[in-house]
């Protein structure tokens, strides 16, 4: 009889239908355990069904949490140790292979890992190069000066929407923040202490939404929402729009969805001219096992964890999605093998060039605040209530901060007490 | 409200009582006594030791202006939700209530909305006026943002209440015919006598009448507006709340608090301020409205 | 009544067809929709003609959203709301009605103030003891004894945790209370007095006598059942359990940007027509128990 | 004021035919009632005239103006209802007034004809209440009071008293009569309550099953009932019928082992013919044992002003009302006399009367007319 | 077949008396008829009798074995209902033979004496309809096939022909006799139609606002009623009854104009006493103008048998009966003789009746019985 145990995940789509494939190999490949994989679609309500389900105490063993809810879990003691897992259960880790600017957005202070990095990604730009070849745009858009021009030669070529964006705070905020090195929040976006505040209505976020504003206002960037009938993605895919930033994990479908001969690229995202490029924030997320299952369970979890760490299946992994390696000897095997140098891979190597561009500061290490589900959905209003209802930016904004302060307070009182490590 | 003809036993009702009074208990009043505890505490998301913070909670939710909208949503989306379902229902009851050649038909097919669940309705409507495609594609066309509930909250608002009417206007159809139906005979013949005729005795004697059955439909209206089954699933279903909180009713904020943004504490205290609205207005409706309205 | 007035008539006849263009028009957009192609059901304007494309379009929503388990669970699940809501409905109603014990008015209103609070307003800690039913009793226990018992009974991802808080409200202990109610004194007393106690009454008087709320009720409860949004959202992760309000959103277009409102459409079609058959077919005791609840 | 003439009028319902032709002409002014069982199309008529029903056939003309197709406010009509349908919402005044308020007529007018009429009907302290205050005889007098405001040519009354009790039910028969005099419409009222009828009509039209009986005075119709039915209907309690076959030699028919003889100008034709002879209780005499007609006492109702006795005559129920100085018991043989003068006759086959003697009427002679006799 | 005693029973429903008191006692076999107005606590009574409803105080026995707190089943009391409640989902049968399923009789047994009760009812070709399916008449014949299966020591019946048109209950207050005779069952009868009581009850029990008013036999109660509350209620016209003052010096009370004679024994003592005079419409006697009281005729009513006479005296309403062969027309004056033997006198405090001579009977005379008159 073969212990079976849950691993519940956020994906969904194809990227689903990939973990799905990641199971099967691993109840293939022993003949003790059996893992049972659930989608949850998508990162929040993974995190939701969690906490959910742990209340319940009918957690599963594994379960897949994105960047946003790190701390979270990492507050809650409702999970064991990554490190402690692995140890208890015989299993040696080289807890160094992991690249430093991954491991360092799961990690305690002390650099432990709580949890297993799986899905690592970061945000890249995207672009058509048969429009921008129309459009007579002879440069890559490396900055956002850039960027604009080339929509106003898209603009003036026809194409009616030449950036697409959305509502999503992760590469706007998030990403941006740390490449132009701008903090988040205080305390080293509260990797020092739980009494963090947010501060973005006060850095260069601010011009930039102002800028994004000013291009929306002259229809060179445009608006795409699910709400609004396509996505940024699909935008893109169907050539509506010529440009996009969106995760590097959507490049194997984006490469699958446009239609065969498109020429396109994938980039780092834009800087502002005379900005210091800095490393960009890992995203995606990593897998936590939670506390309170049974002891056979663990071996289990801590099998596949293993598994899915072998060199082989993190090329499989990184193969099928988009997702980078995350683990050195993982991406340089790739990188030897002249993985990035074929057709539909080439340019995921720029993920991890952007990941790895600086050493990571105290902007760029990653963020570490409470309930940040509910401040990016506070962002994301903000923006929202900015693009669509005219609102004003720096008011807007001055909103989210003072409303995400709010949640930040609520989750410090809520763990008074509980010091981070 | 009591029988006069009753039987003796004292444990057989209790015995027949029991397994609905368990349940209630069970699923309904110790919940309610979690939802009051939470309110007081600030809860951990993961469980776990609760601090007790008296007030804190509900100055929290006081201060913070979108929930304030969201009061204000639901009132509007109740509010209009009810009166809409109503004045349609009557309308259509009033035509109906003529018996003429084929109005059974429409009787009959009237009733078929409320069959539908809010999200399935919400999903079929996201279609219908989308503004992309669909009936409103055309006067989007001529008059560009004419209609666009994905980036006005207005429209937005205007559409789930669209959905709201739509499934419930057969219901107070239903309840408004049946109201109308009892009025007697003999008083519509009297003011055909006294010289009404027919718009004149809908609006003399067949709406008064109604009184009681409209009524009851403010009350269950008003209630299903604001606490509704479907009025969650619409919104949830077709705007998510947005855009810009432009949807965000009552219980969708609730669940939205407990189960996204992990606040189990603040939106127990949002449950309490609503149950707490439901009975003002309940209370409101049967000590103002109702005594206008009962004439035997 | 004699009465010349073609004008009212005809105005009578054009609120009705209004009134068919607003309630049934939206079906007819989603019949036409669900049987076009891609391509037909994109087009602007909108062409409210069905096409022939239904049941390809069915069978692309079905397997999409994995229709087939998600329709079954949602007929349990309605099943068994509606048969657990009747039965207990009834008894309750009974014992509410005809004994006169000195609990009756408390559990009168005890049972009254559930039909105010419906279970969106407490669904997070309705959740919280769906996880752990035992929980109050434990509680109770150690309170009263100090005796720590561990028993726990989970009702998460199964058809108890499904049903058994939608049973637990009052909505149909009304309707038969009410109708209860309409039944003359002398009905019970001649059943006295020709020798039946409580029980014999129950069933060889009031379940015969009820059969039309019964069939009231089954419509009611099972439209109500089926359509459950929110808790089985909360309630279920387990695929095996999703019902078809829950596989509403894999049947919206997918983000890869097929607008394909067609397999939509024709999904929500499916979805929707088990409800909407039972009211079509049960309208008459259906409505008659709507107005029965009312007074 | 009008007159009222009905022609051939008959009306359906889908396949169900109600009234097979009716024809009735009521004068101007004058106090009609329409008696008959329930069922028999009395409120079918009346709502036929009111305009709320549509004729099938035939026609109905007031005042010489055919109103088929009129709607019922252009009639000139007002209508009393059984239940008086008055309109629970509005009050007292409002309810009376309800019509000048439909045609418009001015505030001030209108509350100046309001409380005339409350003052007729004597509602003058009850205007502000509403129909939910009142008791059973205001509502009345309220429904009352709403048709006559209109001063309408036709007053239609569809039994009006029958929601009220007994003592109440006496008093506003009264009063209903009273305004008859003094608002001089034409009236014409429905019941199916003999003694109502009896104790109204100027013209009283009884029907059954869709066809006028007899139209005739009341006491007419109680003293020469045209068909087996109408005896049958009027009077309690019920005349008593049998079926017989006169002697082919005398005009006698057998009944109760005694031979009773139908005399008369016209009693010779029926030698032979198979009739049904009447008499009604009150009627009948008790004579010596061995005079009369032989019965056999069932049982013996006290009503305390009389006593009815219940008897069997040739295994037929019989009925006879009788002092109450006779000591009978349940049981006992009695005799009894059936005054010829006073029997009624009729064609067994048609059930109607047949005209044999001038006209039976009430006894003329002093001897018994006993309450009078004392005083001269 | 069983006696019944009543002993000082009280009823309350929590703070609202509504029996005070009742003490009565019915013997075996008796046809005993509760008469009262409604609301009087008639049925009360009889569900409590029944077992239907709690007794606060006293106590009733049954047979001599105290009941109180026995279960309507172990009383030996059927009942037959005012709208009858039968069991609407179950056939005729099925109605009548309840009794017998839930006692466990065997079903052919109960087949047996299902076919057996229906034949004494007359309904044996309807034992497999439901009750729908049956005119009021025959629904009402269930109820008794119900109550007579049980073969029961005592009927209980609550008002069971009130739902009954006119007719028929005439033919079913015969049937519910013969029942009774044949029987011979005790019975209680509830009714608030005074017809209803005279006609059927061997015992009459006058009830009002929870008191026992009067008991006895109905012609007793007709004649001698023993309050102005029985008087009133029981005759129909009803008695005329009005306030006087005994005059100090003879024994009369000024009336209409005239000087009205209280003559009899006891008449002395009255004289200066405040009194309440009685007299039937049917005693009064109309005379030569100037010789009697002197009364305003309002209106007459004609009933084919018999005319009533609404005349005013002193300003009060006043009803006589007179013959059909005297004239009379609204607005006339005529005179009427109140014979002293017929005035029935109450005292005004309490309502009682004051006896003052042996009895007020029916007229004795040969004059004032002129039926038999015409014979002798
Ligand atoms: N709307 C209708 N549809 C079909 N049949 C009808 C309708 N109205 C009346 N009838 C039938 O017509 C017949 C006469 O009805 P009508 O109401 O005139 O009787 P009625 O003499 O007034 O009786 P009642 O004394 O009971 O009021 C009845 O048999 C009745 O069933
Ligand atoms: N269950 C009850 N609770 C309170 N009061 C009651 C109840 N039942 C009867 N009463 C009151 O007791 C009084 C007597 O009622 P009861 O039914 O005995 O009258 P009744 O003489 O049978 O009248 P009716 O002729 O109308 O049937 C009434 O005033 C009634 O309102
Ligand atoms: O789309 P992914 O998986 O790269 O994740 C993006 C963000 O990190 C989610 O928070
Ligand atoms: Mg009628
Ligand atoms: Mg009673």
């Amino acid at each position: 009889e073969k212990t079976k145990f849950e691993f519940w995940y956020g994906l969904s789509g194809d990227l689903s239908e990939r973990v799905q494939d990641a199971c099967k190999k691993f109840n293939e490949s022993q003949a003790d355990y059996e893992i049972v994989c659930t989608s949850q679609n998508g990162y929040d309500t993974t995190l939701q069904n969690t906490i959910a389900a742990y209340r319940a105490k009918k957690q599963p063993a594994i379960t897949q949490i994105y960047d946003a809810g790190t701390l979270d879990l990492m507050l809650s003691g409702a999970f064991v140790p990554a490190r402690k897992l692995m140890a208890d259960n015989g299993y040696t880790i080289d807890w160094n292979n992991y690249f430093s600017g991954i491991a360092n957005y799961y990690a305690t202070s002390t650099g432990e890992l709580n949890s297993f990095p799986f899905n690592s990604s970061t945000a890249m730009f995207y672009y058509n190069a048969d429009a921008f070849q129309k459009a007579g745009i002879d440069f890559k858009p490396d900055t956002w000066e850039q960027v604009e021009e080339a929509a106003r030669k898209l603009k003036a070529a026809g194409y009616e929407c030449p950036l697409g964006f959305n509502f999503d705070p992760w590469p706007m905020l998030e990403q941006f923040s740390a490449i132009h090195n701008q903090p988040i929040a205080t305390k080293a976006n509260g990797y020092e202490g739980l009494d963090a505040e947010l501060v973005f209505n006060k850095t260069k976020f601010v011009d930039h939404v102002k800028f994004f504003k000013k291009m929306a206002d002259e229809k060179l960037f445009v608006v795409k929402t699910k709400q609004l009938g396509m996505d940024i993605l699909p935008s893109f895919t169907s050539q509506t729009c010529q440009m996009i930033q969106t995760s590097i994990a959507d490049h194997g479908t984006i490469g699958k969805t446009l239609p065969e001969g498109v020429k396109w690229d994938v980039a780092m995202l834009p800087v502002w001219k005379s900005t210091e490029r800095q490393n960009s924030l890992v995203g995606g997320a990593s897998l936590w096992v939670m506390a309170g299952r049974p002891e056979a369970e663990y071996k289990g979890a801590a099998a596949f964890l293993n598994y899915i760490a072998t060199p082989e299946m993190a090329e499989w992994w990184s193969t099928v999605t988009g997702y980078i390696p995350v683990t050195k000897t993982g991406f340089d095997a790739m990188k030897a093998g002249g993985f990035y140098d074929k057709a539909p891979y080439k340019g995921r190597e720029r993920a991890i060039e952007s990941l790895a561009y600086t050493p990571t500061s105290q902007n760029t290490r990653g963020i570490r605040l409470g309930g940040f589900t509910q401040i990016r959905k506070e962002v994301s209003t903000s923006l929202e209530a900015i693009f669509m209802q005219n609102a004003d930016v720096q008011a807007e904004l001055d909103q989210a901060v003072e409303r995400g302060n709010t949640v930040l307070r609520r989750f410090e009182k809520t763990y008074a007490g509980q010091k981070l490590n | 409200m009591d029988k006069r003809a009753v039987f003796k036993s004292w444990w057989l009702p209790i015995l027949f009582a029991l397994p609905q009074i368990a349940l209630i208990l069970l699923f309904f009043y110790w919940p309610a006594v979690a939802v009051m505890r939470w309110a007081f505490t600030l809860e951990p998301p993961f469980g776990g030791a609760a601090e007790f913070v008296g007030w804190a909670n509900f100055q929290d939710v006081f201060a913070d202006p979108f929930y304030w909208n969201s009061v204000g949503v639901s009132l509007i989306f109740a509010f209009c939700g009810t009166a809409s379902t109503i004045v349609v229902g009557l309308v259509l009851a009033l035509a109906v209530d003529r018996q003429l050649p084929g109005s059974g038909l429409f009787r009959f097919l009237y009733i078929l909305p409320y069959a539908i669940a809010g999200p399935a309705a919400g999903m079929a409507f996201r279609f219908i006026l989308s503004p992309e495609r669909g009936l409103m594609a055309s006067v989007n066309a001529v008059f560009p943002d004419f209609w666009n509930p994905a980036k006005y909250g207005s429209h937005a608002l205007v559409l789930v209440i669209v959905i709201f009417a739509w499934k419930w206007a057969g219901y107070t159809f239903i309840f408004l015919l049946a109201g109308l139906q009892s009025v007697p005979r003999a008083l519509t013949e009297a003011a055909a006598m006294d010289g009404a005729g027919p718009i004149r005795r809908a609006v003399d004697i067949q709406i008064p009448m109604l009184a009681p059955t409209l009524f009851f439909l403010l009350v269950i209206m008003m209630t299903e507006g604001f606490v509704g089954a479907d009025t969650f699933g619409i919104v949830h279903h077709t705007t998510g709340g947005g855009p810009n909180h432009g949807t965000e009713v009552m219980v969708f904020r609730i669940v939205d608090e407990a189960f996204k943004g992990l606040n189990y504490s603040g939106a127990s205290a949002q449950s309490i301020v609503l149950i707490g609205l439901i009975m003002v207005f309940t209370f409101i409706q049967f000590r103002f409205i109702e005594k206008r309205v009962h004439y035997k | 009544m004699i009465q010349r007035t073609p004008f009212a008539d005809t105005f009578t006849y054009v609120l009705m067809a209004l009134g068919f263009v607003l309630l049934i028009g939206p079906f007819i957009v989603i019949l036409a929709g669900a049987s076009q192609t891609l391509q037909q059901v994109n087009s602007v304007p909108f062409r409210f003609v069905p096409q022939d494309h239904l049941l390809e379009n069915a069978a692309a929503a079905w397997s999409r959203a994995s229709l087939g388990t998600a329709m079954m669970n949602s007929l349990i699940m309605a099943s068994l709301v509606t048969v657990g809501k009747v039965a207990l409905s009834a008894c309750t109603a009974f014992a509410i009605v005809f004994f006169r014990t000195p609990l009756k008015h408390f559990f009168f209103w005890m049972v009254f103030i559930t039909l105010m609070l419906p279970l969106e307003v407490r669904v997070v800690p309705t959740y919280a003891v769906a996880a752990d039913l035992f929980q109050p009793f434990r509680l109770l226990i150690a309170a009263l004894t100090g005796i720590e018992v561990s028993v726990e009974w989970n009702l998460l991802n199964s058809y108890a945790g499904l049903t058994l808080p939608l049973i637990a409200t009052a909505t149909g202990t009304f309707l038969y209370r009410q109708f209860f109610m309409t039944l003359p004194d002398e009905l019970a007393e001649a059943a006295r007095m020709d020798g039946s106690g409580p029980a014999r009454f129950f069933f060889d008087m009031l379940l015969p006598l009820s059969r039309t709320n019964m069939l009231a009720l089954t419509t009611i409860m099972f439209v109500y059942g089926w359509n459950q949004y929110l808790w089985p959202l909360l309630m279920i992760t387990d695929p095996a359990y999703k019902t078809t309000m829950m596989s509403l959103v894999a049947l919206l277009p997918s983000e890869n940007g097929t607008p394909d409102w067609n397999v939509t459409l024709a999904g929500s079609l499916i979805i929707m027509a088990p409800p909407l058959i039972v009211v079509a077919v049960l309208q008459r005791w259906f409505i008659r128990g709507l107005v029965a609840t009312e007074k | 004021m009008a007159d009222i003439d009905i022609r051939a009028v008959h009306k359906s319902y889908g396949k169900t035919k109600t009234l097979h032709g009716v024809d009735l002409s009521f004068a101007s002014g004058e106090f009609v009632v329409i008696l008959g069982p329930s069922g028999c199309g009395k409120s079918t008529l009346l709502r036929m005239i009111a305009g709320l029903e549509e004729i099938t056939a035939g026609e109905i003309a007031i005042n010489g103006r055919i109103v088929n197709t009129l709607e019922p406010r252009e009639r000139g009509c007002a209508m009393v209802f059984q239940n008086y349908a008055l309109y629970p919402h509005m009050t007292v005044a409002g309810n009376i007034g309800y019509a000048l308020k439909v045609a418009g007529v001015p505030k001030a007018e209108r509350d100046r004809r309001i409380e005339e009429t409350a003052k007729i009907v004597g509602l003058s302290d009850y205007l502000t209440r509403r129909p939910a205050a009142l008791s059973g005889g205001q509502r009345q007098r309220v429904a009352m009071a709403r048709a006559i405001i209109r001063e309408p040519k036709v007053f239609l009354f569809d039994e009006p008293l029958s929601n009220l009790d007994a003592k109440l039910r006496v008093t506003m028969r009264a009063e209903i009569r009273k305004l008859h005099q003094r608002l001089s419409a034409t009236s014409v009222f429905v019941t199916h309550d003999q003694v109502e009828a009896m104790t109204l009509a100027d013209k009283l039209v009884v029907m059954n099953k869709g066809h006028v009986e007899q139209v005739g005075q009341p006491l007419d119709i109680y003293h020469r009932p045209a068909s087996v039915f109408v005896a049958s209907f009027i009077g309690s309690p019920a005349m008593n019928l049998f079926e017989t076959r006169v002697e082919t030699g005398a005009a006698t028919v057998r009944f109760g082992g005694a031979q009773v003889p139908i005399d008369g100008a016209l009693a010779a034709q029926l030698r032979g013919k198979d009739i049904i002879v009447g008499i009604r209780p009150e009627q009948c005499v008790v004579v010596q044992p061995g005079n009369g007609v032989s019965a056999k006492v069932d049982f013996v109702e006290e009503l305390g002003s009389g006593r009815v006795v219940h008897a069997e005559i040739d295994g037929q129920p019989f009925a006879a009302v009788i002092g109450e100085e006779m000591r009978v018991r349940p049981g006992d043989r009695i005799s009894l006399e059936l005054p010829p003068s006073q029997l009624h006759v009729f064609d067994r086959d048609s059930g109607r009367r047949i005209e044999f003697e001038a006209v039976p009427r009430a006894p003329q002679n002093a001897a018994e007319a006993p309450v009078l006799a004392i005083v001269e």
